[in-house]
């Protein structure tokens, strides 16, 4: 029998390693696994590149992880904000490295990593300071920049309900890179509200199939372990 | 009582408020548009929006049929806007993930994307994600996709900076967002369309001839 | 108020002109839009590109568009099939032109002609015939073949509900190509089963949103207007 | 009766059936793999899957979770694989569209494909989607995806042609359909890995022996 759930965060992220490169699903709040995040702190594996589209909000979460010390470095396309002031601070020390990269290309480089292709033109960032040194061309009229495809060791990410065999579906704009990073990590991990039995998601519904996803951990509401 | 008839009195050039370059580019969206309001100023274009036409806003987190804010009591934060903010979903409206959410964007689906800026150059590049204050941290997100990728580029800004300095400029000093992207500037002083021959005053403010509005700007701004 | 409704598949067919490019959902026939093709033959513009997984089956659906003399090229991926005499025939008399391309590319590059992707370098024909006289790179010590986008003037796609908006779900394996062609055509054409209110289809399920979609038909079971 | 002891009458050769051989691949696959089984011979691999196994079929079409085909009054054409025949889903699959299979296929997410072959060159090198007759029309379907995506691709043939000619070969004769890609071929005289250096016989036939396939075979064919 198929069985990808785990009892507790900690064992899903129990054999992260330092040094490794992690997606995090979210866009803001929404769809961020804190407590999945959480769980990786106290492991707290060093050295490790966080892959997320923002840089942390507030104290908990992203920012807790950097406040710890644990990222090297952080890729992302909107690390400033009104609450980033945990990765400014370390940004502006010196602590933590930054590559910047816009929303549509890192969503499309996390999908070309999961989807095998080696790398594609976009038109994103052609004449601007994101494409300095990067390969361009002229297709049919339109400049594009090549960009490569971004893989990880692992994906954290937050659904609303999984089964055991890792089938997911999301919950309104808590969606975003789940369904994207899922794809693209040697060990996805998904945080969900609750475990369904197999059989009780509809086919014609669920968002990320189990293919995708490694194991599956539920996180009762207001629970925090 | 003077003698000079009332309308000769000059009126005196008043800037648009916020309020009314919202109203203004509210106003000037068609019934069935799929729009994209980037975060800042043009936030409060939504409030504007009329009543009697169904206008599709898209949310780069992945939301087509996006609604208004939501009463203090029906806040979800599992349903925000591109800024954070909790929204509501229109009948109609759909989620969907990134990818096909910036597939949207990139592959040309949007007719209409309202943009803040920091320079709008004559050719029509855009310059608004970063300044070159060494000091600054760096945030794109979803700017340069939508530059690129929506079939009308409008920007909503002050057309001067609060030193004064005109942000209509023949060359962006600021690193640029997209090339020759930008259709229409709508500011504070003017309506400006981007034309092969450089910025054209669509509208002007009440009061604001076209000699000031040039003056001001500090670049050659082409009659209609 | 939006209305992408149409109230038969004439109207939403009479402007396809003589030369068009016409991608056609379907796989073998879950997904054909069989009523939609019937009133492309009544109108009959010549000269058409298709682009399709397969070349028609039987004497129905494409395989009648074909025997209709209306298409000029067919871009697929397996035409031959044990019941493909019509476009058999045709390719062997040379009254058809065939460009054969991997069932994996041909639905990516559909997908990079919807999402705005120049180009991309895909492992899929490296080394076979398919690859012959096309860009070539190796990348992270795999070789890769570039493919280019496809886009299409017109997508006619069969669907299970839709909306006013254009809002569309599918049935099943009936799914296949038509979420992604309805992103790569100019005009997209749904033929659904139903059209239902706008509201009731649920946004957690909805898979093609309407911003994709043009025009909206109904197709009553049993009716083959 | 003879006087030749029991242990010494030689056992007859004799191939294994198509049956025999899904059997066997049936039994290899490990419990948890996702598997796109291609249309042909394969299919019949699907009868023998073990029942006391999780195994999830991929089809190419848009199924995770393929179940076996239906009853007679169970038909629905709106669930097919991707031979286009009648199927079901299991509880827990799912349907997707074919960007998101092909991305399953492409991107390595497949544990196994089990593929028909014309030819398998001792590189691994496959030829399974045009001869080279000149009026055959060429169909190559998700073969090419198949074999430069799965994990592992899987080769299930009779080891001769009807004439007698091997398809274990020292390059492919037809045109390929991926390189270097095949890892191990079932056929009804053995099954062999393909190593560094090449054929490795894993396991013979019944009265097969290693000289004797080497001789059938025509190609070096190393012991385990």
């Amino acid at each position: 029998m198929i069985d990808k759930t785990r009892p507790d965060t900690q064992s899903c992220v129990a054999d992260i390693p330092d040094g490794a490169t992690i997606l995090v699903g979210g866009f803001g709040g929404a769809g961020m696994p804190h407590e999945l995040i959480e769980a990786v702190i106290a492991r707290a594996p060093r050295d490790l590149t966080i892959i997320s589209n923002n840089a942390g909000n507030g104290t908990t979460g992203l920012a807790a992880l950097l406040a710890a010390g644990l990222v090297r470095k952080v890729v992302c396309s909107f690390p400033r904000q009104a609450d980033s002031q945990v990765f400014d601070t370390l940004y502006r020390a010196g602590k933590v490295e930054l590559e910047l990269v816009p929303q549509g290309n890192l969503v499309e480089r996390i999908r070309a990593g999961g989807a095998g292709i080696g790398a594609f033109f976009t038109p994103t960032g052609y004449g601007t300071p994101i494409a300095d040194g990067k390969e361009t061309r002229e297709i049919e009229g339109r400049n594009y920049v090549l960009e490569y495809p971004i893989k990880a060791d692992f994906a954290l990410i937050k659904a609303w309900q999984g089964d055991r065999w890792g089938n997911l579906v999301y919950r309104k704009t808590a969606r975003n890179f789940g369904p994207v990073m899922a794809t693209a990590a040697k060990v996805t991990v998904a945080q969900v509200q609750e475990i369904v039995p197999l059989g009780s998601l509809d086919p014609e519904v669920i968002v990320t199939p189990g293919v995708f996803v490694n194991r599956v951990v539920a996180i009762g509401t207001g629970a925090s372990q | 009582m003077s003698d000079t008839p009332m309308s000769d009195i000059a009126i005196a050039f008043m800037p648009w408020t916020r309020a009314e370059m919202a109203q203004r580019i509210a106003a000037d969206i068609p019934e069935g548009a799929v729009v994209n309001i980037g975060i800042g100023m043009p936030e409060l274009v939504a409030d504007y929006l009329p009543q009697d036409k169904e206008i599709l806003l898209q949310s780069e987190n992945g939301i087509l049929g996006m609604g208004p804010k939501p009463g203090a009591n029906a806040v979800d934060m599992d349903l925000i806007n591109a800024g954070k903010q909790p929204v509501t979903l229109l009948d109609g409206g759909a989620f969907f993930d990134h990818a096909l959410s910036f597939a949207i964007m990139r592959g040309g689906h949007l007719d209409i994307t309202i943009l803040g800026a920091f320079q709008v150059a004559e050719n029509g590049d855009l310059a608004n994600w970063a300044t070159n204050d060494p000091n600054a941290i760096p945030a794109v997100g979803g700017a340069m996709d939508l530059a690129v990728g929506a079939s009308n580029v409008f920007v909503m800004m002050e057309m001067l900076t609060k030193k004064g300095e005109s942000k209509l400029v023949d060359r962006c000093s600021y690193p640029l967002t997209g090339l020759a992207c930008v259709s229409r500037v709508y500011t504070d002083h003017a309506v400006l369309d981007i034309a092969p021959h450089g910025f054209v005053a669509r509208h002007l403010a009440p009061g604001l001839s076209l000699d000031e509005l040039q003056r001001r700007a500090g670049i050659k701004i082409h009659a209609a």
